[in-house]
């Protein structure tokens, strides 16, 4: 294929400038992207962010550490409780208070449940980006069902505000380790249909394979995290590689882009570690579930958080890659300054890297692959 | 790790008075860098994070990197602190893509500039906007392109 | 529309109703609207056109396109680099055009209210609202609710007849 | 064959008559467009109904559901929202029609009626069942490819004048689609053409029903429906080859621009000339107007003549609609270059040797 394209620089005549977004069906939000276009192929792209940015640094410098947790929600709507867990582990961080183990073994269901979640937009949004409207009124139908179960635990939808520091706000519901199980026996076989319309899919296949490759030492050099570096083939996995919570109690492997279609780390790749994590998530859950112990979920939380002074800069594996949480505690209730390092910011600012040169339509694809979450990247 | 900084360039870090960072004068940032890059023994092949800080008591502004080795899996924290006045540091864009956007967010929202930074300009706000907004001394403009920006809410129930 | 329309036809087999209602049943049972998310509440309004939730139902269809849109929903935060362009969009729209004000950013900057020094105070300081959804976000169940007050809105209107 | 022009004529007067012949020709053309227009506009209003329901269905959905005909609900669960479409096309009669500030206007308002006189001319050609026909053209086959690509002058226009890049962008995609997808089309009716001998479509059912229909007819015959099943597809730029609308690419492509009534006719064109498409398949390949029980050989007199013969053909061609469909809402879109790579080195050669085979199998059978 790219050999092809680079036939097509004989043909070379003006080149128009495209605005892609702020308002495009398949920018995920309200990213702009400025394309130079020579008819169909991309010559440079320019990602212009900011149409999201809710000042979210700006609030954490006026609020207190339990006030903030809402805001984290809101970062990265898509994965909100992991959002909520990274906080809540760099504030414990700051203070050095241990958690219990059963509060441990909630946050690790919650954020494999929202990975779950997380991925299956990303499945299904892909999917629209390359044409299949089916695929995502499936994956989203399925994500109901997970919606249902936080629903149950914690009354809220989308932004829970579930975990706190310290702790989380309720203990599970009575039935919730049933309805879990439930869901995870139903929703395996799912994972298997998503295949059959979406990721084995002759046109699918033709689409993303060979397009857009990204290279590891491209992807580490842009700090690119989570799928979009393991697409490429980079065995990276902060569960794993620097285990927190309880996850070195658990037995799941990580997913890598194995080049199965194409070349490693290309498009089609990206989109297949999620299919791949969704079902790792599912194997971490079944543990979780069994092995979750008794206790009090608000042993360890504070009356009030006031951390002297000290900075910390903690790491933590959402559904998109690294999200880091960069605090400096002023010695009050309220930090001086919370710097969040997104994983979708890094992962976008590759996009002009490894999407010139294809066309319109791949750079659809590209971007689709990357999972972008502006409300993450804007802040 | 300092002993290895006293070999390779003397005199260019020093240990923060928390002891889990290097201080780094802005003038020698290049070759610190190069040598967090390149040296063999360190091989900071990611950069993790990059933090703007306005710390409001002194005039001074700051910026905090977290590195990260992925072969050899150590971390390091710099942290360079320059005055508000005169806030420039070497752009570092071309050695860790990763810092290109950031530093641009660094940019525009604490004025710090970069030098050497390809294509530096605001990122998240308008550019037209006026002022920095993470700095400590911020004051919202009142309105933007006939937008109102209240500071004073009382009028708005 | 709802049956008194039929009983009346079964009485004198013949129906008698104003072009103002025909206009009416057809803008209110046709609200196109405009795929447009912002932030967190544009998921919720993807999860009310998906399956369990199904805005298909009333009518309703989303389109890429603000020429072929009837109602724009503002899901989310407008920012105010955004704010130029939702009016733009706005303005863009045909006539008869609506908007719904989903969750409390749109209608009043929400959570951003008050340090948010990038958030606009509410949609309807730069285009005109016709429903506005409270939460943080709407569930979707909430965004059907305010489709039907919309359709309630437009079933009051009288658009052949001059205004007094 | 008779054509329900030339009974018009002979209805109202004798063509020797010269005063009254020009009368009694506008009467007929008129009666005859209109009934033309009117199934072009139920065809769209019932297939847009149609496949909203069918993608709800493939989408875990129930789709329309609340819009009755005034007041009438219509039962639960798959006739609901029967009125749907109906209050779609009275919203967009009375929508704002936009003229945008830079288009260029003459050419704007002229596209849609382009495209929709193409599909309207395509349609006089085409048989609607035995003896139902507008215009019976010895060269019928000639005459639906000839008309029917007239439409793409307004794509171009449409998407010219817009002033919208991505509009620019829908139309030069569907320029080159619909052209280049008109040669395996042209070329896997040629073969029907030169084993039936005649380009008439009447002529073709007749020979048909002389021996088999066509799909069964023989393995290249069977190779050239397929070829036409899926260049038809992307004759109509529908999924996987939608990439002129391409919704998730270019917005709403070609038609970005337009609003209300004149983004209806566009409407309401694409699905005659899915319509049309399905229909000419069921003529040529599957037998038109005959009972399919004619394969078999089994014969009853009471399922053949005019009326049923337009339930076959309509049914036959709701089966294809129906496959148009369900591509649509299962299959991911192909990628511009990829369109063409499909059209010129695989369906092109194929149709090509498909040719040569079939006068092989002529000379030998």
């Amino acid at each position: 294929m790219a050999e092809q394209l680079k036939d097509f620089s004989l043909l070379h005549s003006d080149e128009m400038v495209l605005n892609m977004g702020p308002q495009h069906p398949s920018t995920h939000g309200v990213l702009r992207l400025k394309i130079h276009t020579d008819g169909e192929i991309v010559s440079r792209i320019e990602p212009i962010i900011g149409y999201l940015h809710r000042c979210f640094e700006k609030h954490c410098e006026y609020l207190t550490y339990e006030q903030i947790v809402p805001f984290t929600d809101r970062t990265d709507y898509l994965a909100a409780m992991n959002m909520n867990d990274a906080f809540a582990i760099a504030v414990e961080k700051l203070l050095g208070i241990e958690i219990p183990e059963r509060v441990q073994y909630i946050r690790v269901i919650m954020a494999e449940l929202q990975r779950i979640a997380s991925h299956l937009v990303a499945v299904g949004t892909f999917g629209l980006d390359v044409g299949g409207i089916t695929p995502f009124t499936w994956t989203i139908r399925d994500r109901e069902r997970i919606l249902d179960l936080f629903e149950y635990v914690c009354g809220a939808r989308l932004l829970y505000n579930y975990i706190w520091v310290g702790g989380v706000s309720h203990d599970l519901p009575e039935q919730f380790i049933r309805r879990t199980l439930e869901f995870l026996d139903y929703f395996e076989p799912q994972i298997d249909e998503y295949n059959q319309i979406l990721t084995y899919n002759k046109i699918f296949i033709e689409r993303t394979a060979d397009v857009g490759t990204l290279t590891p030492e491209v992807a580490v050099n842009y700090g690119c995290t989570g799928p979009v570096l393991r697409g490429s083939g980079v065995k990276w996995d902060l569960r794993k590689t620097e285990p927190y919570a309880v996850y070195d109690k658990f037995d799941f492997d990580i997913a890598v882009g194995d080049g199965r279609m194409g070349t490693v780390g290309d498009t089609w790749d990206r989109y297949f570690v999620r299919i791949v994590e969704m079902k790792e998530s599912v194997k971490i859950l079944r543990q979780a579930l069994a092995q979750i112990p008794g206790g009090d979920v608000h042993a360890a939380v504070p009356k009030k958080v006031r951390i002297k002074e000290g900075s910390v800069y903690s790491r933590y594996e959402s559904a998109r890659g690294e999200v880091g949480f960069y605090i400096i505690a002023g010695g009050k209730d309220k930090p001086m300054r919370v710097k969040m390092r997104s994983p979708a910011f890094c992962n976008l600012s590759v996009l002009s890297e490894i999407a010139e040169g294809w066309m319109i339509s791949d750079v659809i694809a590209i971007l689709g692959s990357l999972d972008i979450v502006l409300g993450e990247i804007d802040r | 790790m300092v002993e290895l900084f006293e070999v390779r360039c003397p005199g260019c870090v020093t240990v923060t008075e928390d002891g889990n960072a290097f201080n780094v004068q802005a003038e020698k940032w290049l070759e610190v860098a190069k040598i967090l890059r390149e040296d063999p023994d360190l091989t900071f092949d990611s950069l993790m994070c990059l933090t703007g800080y306005d710390k409001g008591t002194d005039d001074v502004l700051g910026v905090a990197y977290n590195f990260h080795s992925m072969s050899k899996l150590h971390k390091l924290e710099i942290r360079i602190e320059v005055s508000r006045d005169s806030a420039e540091i070497p752009s570092i864009a071309n050695i860790w893509r990763a810092a290109d956007w950031h530093e641009r967010e660094v940019y525009d929202l604490f004025g710090i500039t970069f030098s050497g930074h390809p294509d530096l300009k605001r990122i998240l706000l308008p550019d037209d906007w006026e002022g920095y907004p993470l700095r400590k001394d911020y004051e919202t403009q009142d309105y933007y392109h006939d937008m109102p920006i209240p500071k004073d809410k009382t009028d708005w129930e | 529309m709802d049956y008194t329309l039929l009983e009346k036809f079964n009485k004198d087999n013949i129906i008698v109703e104003k072009i103002d209602n025909l206009v009416n049943w057809a803008r209110a049972g046709s609200q196109w609207y405009f795929q447009f998310g912002l932030a967190c509440c544009a998921i919720e309004m993807m999860a009310a056109a998906a399956p369990r939730h199904d805005l298909e139902r009333f009518g309703a269809m989303p389109r890429a396109t603000p020429r072929q849109a009837d109602v724009m929903i503002v899901a989310g935060t407008v920012s105010i680099k955004m704010a130029e362009r939702v009016k733009r969009l706005y303005e863009q729209m045909a006539e008869p055009r609506y908007v719904i004000s989903m969750g409390s950013c749109a209608n009043s900057g929400g959570p951003y209210w008050q340090y948010g020094y990038h958030v606009l105070k509410g949609v309807d300081l730069i285009i005109p609202v016709d429903i506005y959804i409270p939460g943080c976000p709407p569930r979707p169940e909430a965004l059907i609710e305010g489709l039907l007050a919309l359709q309630q809105k437009i079933r009051e209107e009288t658009p052949f007849r001059k205004k007094d | 064959m008779t054509s329900v022009i030339d009974s018009m004529l002979k209805l109202f007067g004798s063509p020797q008559a010269a005063g009254s012949s020009a009368v009694s020709l506008i009467v007929a053309v008129v009666i005859a467009g209109l009934v033309v227009f009117t199934i072009m506009a139920v065809m769209a209003i019932v297939a847009v109904y149609f496949e909203r329901k069918v993608s709800a269905f493939m989408q875990d959905r129930i789709g329309p559901m609340e819009v009755g005909i005034f007041g009438f609900k219509g039962g639960k669960q798959f006739w609901g929202g029967i009125g749907q479409t109906l209050a779609d096309t009275v919203k967009l009669l009375v929508k704002e029609d936009i003229l945008p500030k830079e288009a260029d206007k003459k050419l704007m308002i002229m596209a849609p009626f382009i495209i929709f006189i193409a599909s309207f001319l395509t349609f006089i050609g085409v048989p609607l069942s035995e003896n139902l026909v507008v215009s019976d053209f010895n060269i019928g086959i000639f005459y639906v490819m000839a008309a029917g690509s007239i439409g793409v002058i307004g794509i171009i226009l449409a998407g010219w004048s817009s002033n919208n890049k991505w509009s620019l962008y829908g139309a030069l995609r569907s320029a080159a689609q619909i052209i280049s997808y008109e040669i395996p089309i042209g070329l896997s009716l040629m073969l029907v053409v030169i084993v039936a001998g005649s380009l008439n479509f009447g002529d073709i059912v007749a020979w048909q029903a002389e021996h088999r229909w066509f799909f069964i007819h023989s393995p290249f015959a069977f190779v050239a429906f397929i070829i036409y099943v899926i260049a038809g597809v992307a004759e109509t730029n529908r999924t996987p080859f939608d990439i002129p609308e391409a919704e998730s690419e270019l917005v709403a492509g070609w038609m970005t621009e337009y609003s209300g009534f004149r983004w209806s006719i566009f409407f309401m064109s694409e699905y005659a000339n899915v319509l049309i498409i399905s229909i000419i398949a069921s003529v040529v390949f599957l037998g038109g107007w005959l009972s399919p029980l004619a394969i078999f050989g089994v014969h009853f007199t009471w399922l053949e003549g005019p009326l049923w013969g337009l339930f076959w053909i309509f049914s036959k061609a709701v089966f294809f609609v129906f496959v148009m469909m369900w591509f649509r809402w299962t299959f991911p879109r192909l990628r511009v270059d990829q369109l063409m790579y499909f059209c010129w080195k695989v369906l092109i050669p194929f149709a090509l040797a498909n040719i040569i085979f079939i006068s092989v199998w002529e000379l030998i059978f």
